[in-house]
């Protein structure tokens, strides 16, 4: 029969002594929040992780990995299956002063904790004047693109970023995925932390360093004709559409949101007020998804500057649908290419 | 050895006998009559202010009011109890609660006054404000004691809540949770039997105290308004969690003699007969009873409580009505620890379109 | 001791005699929706009530008031106190072929049933390609302006106009209430059904019609200058602020939308065209809400008839706050009327 | 009379031995030597379509599979003993359960190759398809349930769930809703051990099935790998549910053999020794042995019964294999019942871009 495991006896910190990154290094991004994560929890003891899986297994993609061995069964937290509890207990911890991070397994698995997110851990430090702050990390899991069963390919990022209170992060690239994971980690405020799972394993350097604020837009193409918004795994299909865009002669200026709540709408303007165009892709839903509000408040302020109504690329007003007709529903290539034709006045 | 089954636990009968109970009475031989008359006096402040605060209810003063009329006992026996360094999750109702804690009484109406969300600074008393949503800070309170128990400190986590919260998927999360860890917890329960106008059939068929066994938790069953048998089970329950026992749930069976709120209309719903027979059992009744016949009670006593309590009560009016409203602009602080340029941009829109009308926005809506 | 009600005996369809709604009444607003409730269920015995409190007190807001004694406990189903398990055993009893009404008593008690809602009544139909329908209608009474606690006032419209498979109706005035109650529940899919509760008491001519298809937006006062759009219970506040324009020699055209999701781009855009100019105002927080989607939308759709950037009058980016603020938070007359000035480029 | 405390039951030893048990035995004396036969024959096939679906998975023509490897005893001898218009709602490891309903084999993969988000129309054989949110199932056959209760038919709703599931807030909703209106909902929780990589005492400190009683439903414990008791089990359940006797809750202690997923590795986190020690317990093992002291087995049934379970897998094969790719615009199909102008325009578009390549979209992304 299965021996028990049992919670009483908590083993403390022993095990493996801590190998932080201490210099560049080529990992994945999935490596590099595993990274963060480490840094995080040596700098701070009161850093501790929660959520399903992320002890011996290391969390279904293994961003966890080691961390139980390394920090043991006190700061790596293998949950009851209850998605509510982890968030809320999460609470109780942040009360009593501890930094969780919280693993949602994927994200169609945050909806049970929906509650405890959007009435308790956005809401307290408003309701108490300041008096109890929730440095909670949320790590998600999102987005479409590796064929997967209902519910694990979803983007639900906009209804956090409709929630007052909440910061909202989705990276894109490994050295990101570390900096910001620790930046995320250390903010007094609560912090969705979006992980785009389709680009886990694609590698790049990675310095021990925060970096830039995640609050900041980061142009990683520059460009003059067409400003191209958007996060996560897109990212790299939006360089990609504006390597062949030049080909074709047209200049794209890619802008790598990071932070989705607040946009960094300086960066955005800035650039819109240069092309005069703008296109956002994003591969949830268009309606109610973050594009429109970004091109409403990039209307109220640049109207003037606008050659072209913006235009969005985004997943249809569909649930995800079933693997074989994803290629359909999330943006590509060709399809981020069309909503440029169409902002350049060429459809 | 503590019986944990669930026959009703009382030590204060209706007629004012102290009942003896080998198993629970020596957590309450400490209660002399000075002892048993403080917990009188608290009981009597506490149903002053609910009455005093359900007035200005009444006259505008206050937005709502929760009563926690009849359920005195539960909360003061529970609360006396506690350490100062154990932590309070509350609901909305525990008010008896939070004076015990010592919070100022103005600060304890501001929330219905409507003049913040949350009345004071949870750190300074060890008690969260009230949670409104049902059930959801009975995981706040796990949470906590999972931190106190990798804090190594032997400060316990009580959380209260309502035989209606009993339903509520958190409520369960947290029994789960708190099993799984064996967190230094403390669920406590009052059945008033009334979630607002449902019985409490509706939510269980069984006792309510019958649940947390089946998820590895202990539970006793007691009378919720014999304060000493409130005191009793609540100091059992904190010495399990304070010495590895893990968590406990108390049903203190109790009830609700007001309306839910002052915007509850209880005769839509309720049989007047079962308040007349509730009242029977009133909780301070039956302490004034073993006072009396303890000899602790003189006209002289009486007097010196009742000036207390008024005296409380005039402090709570005069805090409440003397309080001042909120700044408007202040509707945007504290949304963020740290400052946000969208919303900046809204609060210093907002504050040229004040300044624009030379005042404030009249608010028509 | 306490009598416990207990729900086997399941008291049938007895009592009182129905009396419908035959004739041309003045009612309140909530009594309008008890009308079309009673009406929906002496049209189809499947039409059943759940929600806490519904019973023998009525609802909190006594919007199911003698239904009860009506139709018995079998249709008017008093339930435990737990949201998910409200929405979930809808879905149940959908699957077999009932038309649940649940009632949400307030709306920040809405997100425990999330999950519930985005992840099953929302995907069924998709999911089953069509085999399982989910005609469950949820009644929220939303919006602020009555000084209540925290959690009372807010306004989760957009979390649902963004998910995909939901029908989302807001309703203004007693004729919509009572019309679109019952459309909502003859509707095959799910429907969010926002109740403005500050309006509840505001009487009006009911006719025991269902009137325009609930998807319609109804154009409630014409006008050349501006387009003002709004639904629940600024509708009123529309209104007035356009006479009160009016007197200045600004006409505005309000709108209410009454259907969010789907939006009725064919009324607002043909309004759009012709005056060239919008404003959108709604209680929910500005970022992420309705308004956003509304203005990119129309902003792509008539870019070329737009005179000015489509304004936003909401609430701000904070969590509800306490009722000695919501003044300051809530679009009142006065801001409105700001945002007609600055979309008339008059500020 | 049942007894309904916890002792696990067995009718079937692990050497094959009829155990005989006065108050379950009448449940399936019945169970003659072509009733069981039948019942092996179906544990067979379904080992056999679930060992061809994890090949078809390695082989890339399934995008996941999630093996019940171990789980055929709780499945086949809980769906034989079900009615045809008794309502299933399944989690999604069900598929022994949707083979006893006829659920055709293609269909049962449809979901798995990424075709469609369900593979069968529910009605046509009242068995719900696969729910991945886990434990939102039960929630819906308890809604279920009260239907039938109102529409007073004697048909009884059963769910499927795993141990983890139980820590889900849904669950304990569903109980809480199950015993208020003594719905006929029979609550079949197979406890394999594991969920994912977490064994059942992160969950769980005491036995699953003592939850249930607390809630006021009785629940019963029985050898999952056991097919004679589950069957007994489950029509003791079907049977109080149908004469009015309200909710039952049943744990099928069983074992999880394979991994959780195709995409899990158990070896990070599981001792071998355990999966060898479950061996011993084999479902099919132990029913062969007690048919071969029954003389049903004969060469000739072995091959014959070997023959139906590899023809069932050829069909799968096949069936998997040569499943028609969804069109593309059906990505826009049945979100609605009812046209939708928005969803509408977003089709027109789409199809107008396709279009205008000529060709559909080669997905590059
Ligand atoms: C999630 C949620 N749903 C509904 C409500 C509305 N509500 C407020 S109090 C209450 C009844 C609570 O009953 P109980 O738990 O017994 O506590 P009591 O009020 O009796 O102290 C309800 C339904 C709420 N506050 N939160
Ligand atoms: C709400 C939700 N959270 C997390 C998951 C991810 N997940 C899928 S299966 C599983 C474990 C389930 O264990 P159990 O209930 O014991 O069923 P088993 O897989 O063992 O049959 C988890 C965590 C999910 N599907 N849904
Ligand atoms: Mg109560
Ligand atoms: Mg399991």
């Amino acid at each position: 029969m299965t021996t028990l495991m049992t919670h009483t006896s908590l083993p403390g910190l022993d095990a493996q002594k801590p190998v932080p990154l201490t210099e560049t290094k080529t990992l994945s991004m999935g490596k590099a929040i595993n990274e963060g994560l480490r840094q995080a929890m040596l700098d701070d003891p009161k850093v501790v992780l929660l959520g399903e899986d992320i002890g011996a297994l290391g969390g279904v993609f293994r961003v966890t990995s080691d961390l139980l061995a390394q920090f043991g069964a006190r700061r790596v937290i293998d949950t009851p299956l209850a998605e509510s509890a982890i968030i809320g207990t999460a609470v109780g911890l942040a009360y009593r002063g501890y930094r969780p991070v919280c693993e949602i397994q994927f994200d169609g698995f945050i909806f049970p904790g929906f509650d405890q997110i959007v009435s308790q851990v956005a809401k307290f430090h408003y309701r108490t004047q300041g008096a109890v702050r929730m440095p909670i990390t949320i790590r998600v899991p999102f987005g479409g693109g590796i064929g997967a069963a209902e519910h694990h390919s979803e983007s639900p990022e906009a209804y956090f970023t409709h929630t007052s209170g909440l910061r909202v992060i989705a990276v894109s690239n490994a050295q990101d995925a570390y900096s910001l994971i620790r930046q995320a980690i250390a903010s007094d405020d609560p912090v969705l932390y979006f992980e785009p799972k389709r680009r886990y394993h694609v590698k790049g350097e990675v310095v021990p360093e925060l970096g830039a604020p995640m609050e900041q837009a980061v142009i990683v193409r520059p460009g003059t004709d067409v400003t191209l918004l958007t996060y996560g795994a897109l990212v790299s299909t939006a360089k990609d559409a504006a390597l062949a865009a030049f080909d074709e002669g047209v200049s794209i200026e890619v802008i790598d949101l990071r932070s989705l709540s607040p946009v960094d709408y300086a960066v955005v303007e800035a650039s819109v007020r240069k092309t005069g165009r703008l296109v956002v892709t994003h591969e949830a839903a268009q309606s109610g998804g973050l594009g429109g509000e970004i091109i409403a408040t990039i209307t109220e302020r640049c109207f003037s500057y606008l050659e072209a109504a913006p235009v969005r690329v985004t997943g249809f007003d569909v649930p995800y649908p079933p693997a074989k007709l994803e290629s359909h529903h999330l943006p590509d290539l060709d399809r981020i290419l069309d909503g440029v034709d169409r902002v350049m006045g060429r459809r | 050895m503590i019986d944990f089954s669930p026959p009703l636990v009382q030590l204060l009968s209706i007629d004012g006998e102290r009942m003896p109970r080998p198993d629970f009475d020596s957590w309450v031989d400490d209660l002399d009559g000075t002892a048993l008359l403080a917990l009188y006096r608290d009981m009597l402040v506490v149903r002053r202010i609910d009455t005093e605060a359900t007035a200005l209810q009444r006259q505008g003063e206050l937005g709502l009011w929760p009563p926690l009329l009849g359920q005195e006992a539960a909360q003061v026996g529970s609360a006396r109890a506690l350490r100062s360094d154990d932590f309070i999750f509350p609901s909305y109702r525990e008010n008896a609660v939070a004076y015990c804690r010592g919070v100022n009484l103005t600060d304890i109406v501001k929330v219905w006054r409507g003049n913040a969300q949350s009345g004071w600074d949870p750190y300074t008393v060890n008690m969260a404000t009230p949670n409104i949503i049902i059930g959801a800070q009975t995981l706040h309170a796990t949470g906590w004691a999972l931190g106190a128990q990798r804090d190594e400190i032997d400060a316990v986590a009580i959380t209260y809540f309502g035989d209606g919260a009993t339903s509520q998927g958190d409520v369960n999360e947290a029994m789960v949770f708190a099993a799984s860890f064996q967190a230094p917890v403390v669920f406590f329960c009052q059945n008033n039997q009334w979630a607002i106008s449902e019985p409490v059939g509706v939510q269980a068929h069984r006792n309510i105290a019958d649940r947390a066994p089946g998820f590895g938790i202990p539970s006793l069953r007691i009378d919720g308004n014999d304060v000493i048998a409130v005191m009793a089970a609540t100091r059992i329950a904190l010495d399990r969690a304070r010495t590895g026992g893990g968590p406990t749930f108390i049903e203190a069976v109790t009830y609700r003699m007001g309306p839910h709120t002052t915007a509850d209309d209880p005769t839509r719903y309720r049989d007047p007969a079962e308040l007349a027979e509730w009242k029977t059992r009133d909780p301070l009744l039956r302490l004034h009873r073993l006072l009396t016949s303890l000899g602790e009670i003189t006209p002289e006593v009486e007097a010196a409580t009742q000036a207390i309590a008024d005296a409380a009560a005039a402090e709570l009016r005069a805090g409440c009505i003397g309080m001042p409203d909120p700044e408007p602009l202040s509707v945007f602080d504290h949304v963020y620890s740290t400052p946000n340029a969208t919303l900046e941009r809204q609060r210093a829109d907002y504050a040229g379109y004040l300044t624009s009308f030379g005042t404030q926005s009249n608010g028509t809506v």
